[in-house]
């Protein structure tokens, strides 16, 4: 039965072989439902028969790499469901919201998927490793699909940073493994680890969390997207970041150092700066990327206090639910930005109320506002923190949340202004039945975003949960207040670039660039002037072209290779004779 | 004293060799060079290889220089396009100084030395076959060596015929009533030479190598004399020659393999029948790199043309 | 005391070869230039087998393999600098 | 039986490859591509024998010439006989090819797999110049002046670098007398003239290997050559005279091969991987790029080659897995590299240009090709699913053991220039493709065999546990 657990990932690598065939190419996205199968059929066993599936470890695949090992527990269970939903909701909007390039998208879609597949059932670190790598590099492609300017210039930051987080994930990876000697996951968590292979580690995934600073590909790439690429971005693939750090870093061990306390004012500070920074953007799904670096900063700050208490495992189930909260929601609100694009949807008043109350749902859930999910996982979250005695006043966790209603407020506003509320003259084409289903499938996940709580609070048996209901309401109502007197007040609106320092990067680096070309300018010309008043400069004739070649030609001159043979030779003698 | 002068003399020629801006002049000095360096190597008791110098290192190889300069008219100026003198600075002429004074006293070093196979080569002579060393370590001790040399003299004539220019020039008087006769008066003697060399090779220096220069100038004497009558009609002949290309190295390997057959190793003979055998091996090898070194310098001639071969 | 004047020899042609190489107007010079340092190699394995009688039959052998190979290099480069002139020369017309 | 197949390995080969020149021009393509086949096949078997020991014509090591079977030759002669045989596969489906290449290309195989089992310093000479001599007329084959220029060039480096390496054969006789590889290991002691003859020796295979600042000859060679050419050198012909340093540095020169010594190793090997690396991120052209990466590859090998000796020589590391580690690396770079340039060479047919700027829709019309590409790239920079992968893993954990952290850095950086100009290959096919154009037909087939073997070098993922028991 354990067996089962390799398939689920390796299924869809299977699928996305099926794209060789020219006639499946054409019809590509059913594919992607069909890629989920096993997964939802593992998930469904050990949700229903926890006995049979629940806590087994797979190591058919021993063999392959270092010894490669999946597990089934609690938390992956927890994460494979907030995987499953988002990616199989991603899958189906697919049908319908992208139509160009459909064979490109697949492939990149089913190898992202397998990867973040992957990452969430892995037991040892290379898995780990290859699972996020795998998701994180085959999503370049959603990223640039689209082609435009934009979603190239996204893809280009998307590709440098993502590839500058895998070498140094890379780097810490096999620095921990030479450490501890072992790359299961289960041994490393209690073994401490030198200062820089922890720095390693870490960084590699901050970048994918967006913490601030490293944040920059994160607002460009998010919106670039498809939308149900983007929903996959943001309600998956960069928690994958938090859930590296729990399982790469020595959780257990971590309470003796100063890495909670870093990373519980690291939280509140990734919550305000996504906040503010979001705040000043006026397209809705660059929006709702800031939007998800705040959330980051929950998580960041959960898992301060996690690392803080004697007991991580029970805070990682708490810090999985906000996870899961924020996944389904933050999925469900980049998927409305496309079904309000949907200029055909708006023209029918039903669906139009339907979506925009859908809308409204999942932004209020996100503001925290009482009786949902958002209300709940924040409560208990501060509650719990509380209990193990976290740093950060309660005041600023307040204030973040109220930043979150405000960041919604304005969502809400920007969507308004995009057109979809009121019908156009494309208006008028009729709606297959293929995207009303699809529609609906949307509008479940509003349905589920309700439910879960309740469910999930009955299922855990917890009593204070609603405790804070006082607290969310008055987030959410001062967060209207404050959006009215700014309206009354008639403020201009202030507006940052996507990326925010991003900006400051080019500058920098625009800047560097300059000032080594002046540098560069005044060598050639010096060399100019020796090239005429040195009548044995040899290769006066070539600056002309540029360094790059002038220097290969020279190296290729037989004087100069001569000179290569003669110098490496005495160079050996001379390092064997120092030595021996 | 004579070692003195003549080890002054090479050196001198070399330099020259590589200094002067005249290629046609490098070449003849080069030549020369071969001559003095085959010289020298007779001092060091090695016959067999100033023979094979003589012949094969100047002689042959001069031929081929020659030859390959007068297709090249317009690059045989003092200087080609796009090069140039080069300087060498000191820092170069540093390195060089330093790399050869610690070649001068590595080898200084192992002059004394007294370490050396031919005891053993000694030992086992008498089961190879032959009783001149340096055969019985060619084609027997290292016989794979001799056969891979062989290789790569047939696949560098393959590199030549694919890389085949057709001659230009047709204006090289060599043929003629005279120069016939006299290549038919020449011609059983060179290959009787040939032959004599290859069968003292078992007993004294001389062997395929030799022998195969000399099959080779005569060959070259036959082609050259009679160029426009060797051409597509002669099938038999074309087969022939194609045969002698192929022979050293099929012979050599295939008798190899037989080795294996008959339980004396790859490349090994039964003791008893190694003399035949490397009779054999060393007539067919004589007779390919007399064809092959021929060849090579016929392809080079500026009147040849396609389709001779 | 001869072997050592000849060794001494034998090296100055591989490094006067070098230095052809190194400074050779021409291709075909530099070919030559790397027969003159092939040269001095064979005759200091040639050295080695004299350093004590009889001579040893082992680096005989070897130059002999030497040479041919030697040769068969010189051939392949001359035909390739008969193939870039005749390129040449057409390319030219 | 073993001494027979051993014996055809060599024989095999070399006997077809001579005949080609007596076959009909017509016949040349099914004579050769079956002796390739068979040839493969054989080396695949090798793969399966026991180590041994041999030496030819049964006489005894000193005097006879030693034939040595043991896992590092096994695993090149293997690496030979799947690359080789693949592309000899391509080769037969490209029709352009002149009959010449079969017996060039067969006779560069045997010269090959004789090179790999020699145990004798001399008999690697000679197999060396024939294996060059092959190789210098396999880039030849091109018509036009820049071939034969870059072929002209390759010549000359080869052949110095032969003479030196003779040179170092000439001293080591003068001073130990034998020449064969495991005599001379066992009596070697750190003297002038075993310094020397070290020194010259790995130079002369350093330029061979086109190690900085002797690489000038590749990019020019490997660019001009015909496709299947160019990934038989870059994927095969390199790692013969790679193969060539490991026996010296790991074996022949054991007490010279210091950690200093490595150092200057090291230092060679990081230029190569930042010029070539440099080089291919910025050069214009398809097969340049392909070329100057090998360049940078090299560079990666020879720096894991310092990192083997270091480990070697400081005893407090454990030794195992050494010489595993670098064949893996080969085994990498051979596999994608025979890849990224039998499907650079499909694409380049496809649009008759040579040109990155106008390759674009080429690209795009060639689907497999970009996947073997892709495949190729993430092998080479050593990202997840690949051979790669577990190459870098090695190289990184060797250099963490030994605290190298220079090494360490100029590797990471090393996959970092891979990814970037790989990535610019990616970015075209994806993103900026140019306008339609009239593409040259182009078999399928040929894109196959290149996806086939950037797949074995994912698949290779599986054969982790072949050197990684200890980890």
């Amino acid at each position: 039965m354990q067996h089962m657990i390799g398939w689920v990932w390796l299924w869809p690598l299977g699928v996305a072989v099926l794209l060789a065939w020219p006639l499946l190419r054409r019809r590509a996205m059913p594919l992607l439902l069909l890629a989920l199968l096993p997964a939802w059929a593992l998930w469904g066993l050990a949700w229903g028969l926890p006995d049979l599936a629940m806590g087994k470890i797979d190591q058919a695949w021993s063999f392959w790499l270092l010894g490669s090992q999946w597990r089934l527990d609690a938390l992956s269970h927890s994460w494979l469901g907030l995987t499953l939903v988002v990616w199989t909701l991603a899958a189906l909007h697919s049908l319908v919201m992208v139509s160009a390039h459909q064979a490109r998208y697949a492939l990149f879609f089913l190898l992202s998927l397998s990867g973040s597949l992957l990452w969430v059932l892995a037991a040892d670190a290379v898995s780990f490793y290859l699972g996020f790598s795998l998701m994180s590099l085959s999503a370049w492609g959603l990223v640039i699909h689209e082609g435009s300017r934009k979603a190239q210039r996204a893809g280009r930051w998307y590709l440098v940073l993502a590839l500058i987080g895998e070498l140094t994930l890379f780097v810490g990876v096999v620095a921990r493994a030479a450490e501890t000697g072992t790359t299961t996951l289960s041994e490393w968590s209690s073994v401490p680890g030198a200062d820089w292979v922890l720095i390693c580690l870490w960084l590699g995934l901050a970048i994918k969390v967006g913490v601030p600073l490293l944040h920059v590909w994160l607002p460009l790439a998010h919106p670039a997207a498809p939308v149900p690429a983007s929903a996959v971005l943001s309600g998956v693939m960069i928690k994958a970041g938090v859930i590296g750090w729990w399982l790469l870093l020595p959780g257990e061990v971590m309470a003796q150092t100063a890495w909670p306390e870093f990373m519980l004012w690291l939280g509140v500070l990734t919550m305000f700066y996504g906040a503010v920074f979001g705040l000043m953007q006026s397209d809705p799904k660059t929006l709702l990327a800031y939007s998800s670096i705040s959330q980051m900063g929950w998580l960041i700050w959960g898992l301060g206090w996690v690392w803080q208490m004697g007991t991580p495992e029970a805070g990682m189930l708490w810090l999985s639910a906000f996870a899961l909260h924020h996944g389904l929601v933050k999925g469900g609100l980049f998927l409305s930005v496309g079904w309000v694009k949907q200029s055909a949807l708006m023209a029918q008043p039903g669906l139009r109320t339907a979506t925009w109350m859908g809308v409204g749902v999942l932004a209020l859930a996100l503001a925290g506002l009482p009786l949902t999910s958002g209300d709940w996982v924040k409560t208990a979250l501060k509650a719990e923190a509380d209990n193990a005695g976290a740093v950060v006043p309660s005041t600023l966790l307040w204030l973040g949340g109220l930043a979150t209603a405000l960041l919604m407020v304005r969502f809400v506003a920007v969507l308004r202004d995009l057109g979809g509320h009121k019908p156009t003259a494309a208006g008028n084409q009729t709606l297959t039945g293929m995207t009303i289903g699809v529609w609906f499938s949307w509008i479940a996940l509003v349905g589920l975003v309700l439910v879960w709580p309740w469910w999930q609070t009955s299922h855990w048996g917890t009593g204070h949960v609603w405790s804070g209901s006082v607290q969310g309401l008055a987030s959410v109502a001062t967060a209207l207040l404050l959006v009215w007197l700014w309206r009354r007040l008639r403020w201009p609106e202030w507006e940052a670039p996507p990326g925010d320092v991003l900006v400051g990067y080019q500058w920098l680096g625009a800047h560097a660039h300059r000032v080594f070309k002046q540098r560069h300018r005044s060598w050639r010309a010096r060399k100019r002037l020796a090239a005429r008043h040195w009548r044995h400069w040899q290769t006066a004739r070539l600056l002309k072209s540029h360094w790059r070649t002038r220097w290969e030609t020279r190296l290729s001159q037989w004087s100069v290779v001569t000179a290569g043979l003669m110098l490496v030779a005495l160079g050996l003698v001379a390092s064997v004779w120092v030595t021996v | 004293m004579l070692d003195a002068i003549l080890t002054l003399l090479i050196l001198a020629l070399a330099w020259h060799c590589v200094r002067t801006t005249d290629l046609f002049e490098a070449i003849v000095v080069f030549i020369a060079l071969g001559m003095l360096v085959a010289l020298a190597w007779t001092r060091l008791q090695a016959p067999d290889a100033a023979l094979a110098e003589a012949a094969i290192g100047a002689g042959l190889a001069g031929a081929l220089l020659l030859a390959s300069l007068r297709q090249m008219p317009e690059m045989s100026a003092t200087r080609a396009p796009g090069a140039k003198t080069t300087g060498l600075g000191w820092f170069w002429w540093g390195l060089w100084g330093a790399l050869g004074l610690a070649l001068v006293s590595g080898v200084a070093a192992i002059q004394t030395t007294s370490v050396s196979l031919m005891p053993q080569v000694q030992a086992h002579l008498s089961d190879s076959g032959v009783t001149h060393p340096v055969t019985a370590v060619l084609l027997n001790f290292r016989a794979l060596d001799t056969a891979l040399e062989l290789a790569v003299l047939l696949w560098a004539w393959m590199a030549q015929k694919q890389l085949f220019v057709p001659g230009r020039q047709t204006v090289y008087p060599l043929q003629g009533q005279v120069l016939k006769t006299a290549v038919k008066a020449l011609l059983p003697l060179m290959v009787l030479v040939a032959v004599y060399l290859l069968w003292r090779g078992s007993s004294a220096p001389g062997g395929a190598f030799q022998s195969g220069a000399v099959l080779a100038s005569a060959w070259l004497m036959l082609w050259l004399a009679q160029l426009p009558g060797l051409s597509r009609k002669q099938g038999g002949m074309r087969l022939g020659i194609q045969a002698g290309w192929l022979g050293g190295v099929t012979v050599f390997l295939l008798v190899g393999l037989l080795g294996v057959f008959q339980g004396a190793g790859f490349m090994g003979y039964p003791p008893d029948q190694a003399g035949a055998w490397i009779l054999l091996i060393e007539s067919a090898a004589a007779l390919s790199i007399g064809l092959l070194l021929a060849s090579m310098v016929l392809v080079s001639m500026p009147d040849f043309q396609e389709g001779t071969l | 005391m001869s072997g050592l004047i000849y060794s001494l020899c034998a090296l100055g042609l591989v490094m006067i070869g070098l230095y052809g190489l190194a400074r050779a107007h021409h291709g075909l010079q530099q070919l030559l230039a790397i027969n003159v340092m092939s040269a001095g190699v064979f005759m200091l394995l040639l050295t080695m087998a004299a350093r004590h009688p009889p001579a040893d039959a082992v680096p005989q052998a070897l130059v002999l393999t030497g040479i041919v190979v030697a040769i068969s290099a010189l051939a392949l480069g001359l035909a390739l600098l008969r193939r870039l002139a005749a390129e040449e020369a057409e390319s030219h017309d | 039986m073993t001494e027979w197949g051993l014996a055809l390995l060599v024989v095999w080969p070399l006997l077809w490859g001579a005949l080609t020149m007596v076959v009909p021009a017509r016949q040349v393509t099914v004579a050769g591509g079956l002796a390739a086949l068979v040839t493969a096949g054989l080396g695949v078997w090798a793969v399966t024998l026991s180590p041994q020991f041999l030496v030819l014509g049964n006489w005894s090591t000193p005097l006879g010439l030693g034939w040595r079977l043991d896992g590092m030759a096994q695993s090149l002669i293997g690496v030979t006989a799947v690359v080789g045989g693949l592309v000899s596969v391509y080769a037969w489906l490209d029709k352009g090819l002149p009959p010449t290449f079969w017996g060039l290309w067969l006779g560069a195989w045997g010269a090959m797999n004789a090179l790999f089992l020699t145990a004798d310093v001399f008999h690697f000479y000679v197999t060396l110049e024939l294996l060059s001599v092959a190789s210098v007329a396999m880039v030849a084959l091109t018509p036009g002046a820049g071939a034969t220029r870059a072929a002209f060039r390759y010549l000359l480096v080869s052949l110095t670098g032969s003479m030196l390496f003779l040179l170092g054969v000439a001293l080591l006789y003068g001073r130990y007398g034998v020449l064969d590889m495991t005599l001379l290991a066992a009596q070697m002691t750190p003297d002038w003239p075993s310094m020397l003859a070290f020194a010259l020796m790995t130079v002369g295979l350093l330029a061979k290997t086109a190690v900085f600042p002797l690489h000038g000859w590749l990019p020019q060679a490997h660019a001009k050559a015909l496709t299947a050419v160019s990934a038989i050198l870059s994927a095969l012909v390199i790692k013969a005279a790679f193969y060539g340093l490991m026996r010296l540095w790991l074996e022949v020169f054991g007490p010279l091969a210091t950690v200093s010594a490595s150092w200057v190793l090291g230092l060679l090997a990081s230029a190569a991987i930042f010029w070539g690396g440099y080089q291919a991120l910025k050069t214009a052209r398809l097969k340049r790029l392909v070329a100057w990466s090998t360049v940078a590859q090299v560079g990666m090998l020879v720096l894991a080659l310092a990192l083997v000796v270091q480990a070697k020589a400081i005893s407090s590391v454990p030794s195992v897995h050494l010489w595993q580690g670098l064949v893996w690396l080969i085994a990498v770079h051979a596999l994608a590299k025979a890849a990224w340039f039998l499907a650079a060479g499909t694409v380049q047919k496809r649009a008759d240009s040579d040109y990155l700027a106008q390759i674009g829709f080429a690209l795009h019309r060639s689907p497999i090709s970009v996947v073997a590409m892709a495949l190729a790239v993430i092998s080479l920079a050593g990202l997840p699913f690949t051979m790669g992968f577990l190459g870098k893993w090695w190289l990184l954990s060797l250099a963490w053991e030994l605290q190298a952290w220079a090494w360490l850095l100029v590797s990471l950086l090393g996959s970092l220039l891979t990814m970037a100009y790989g990535w610019r290959l990616l970015n075209l096919s994806l993103v900026n493709r140019g306008l339609p154009q009239a593409l040259k037909p182009v078999s399928v087939a040929r894109d196959w065999v290149a996806l086939c073997l950037a797949l074995l070098g994912v698949m290779g993922g599986f054969g982790g546990h072949w050197f990684w028991e200890g980890v």
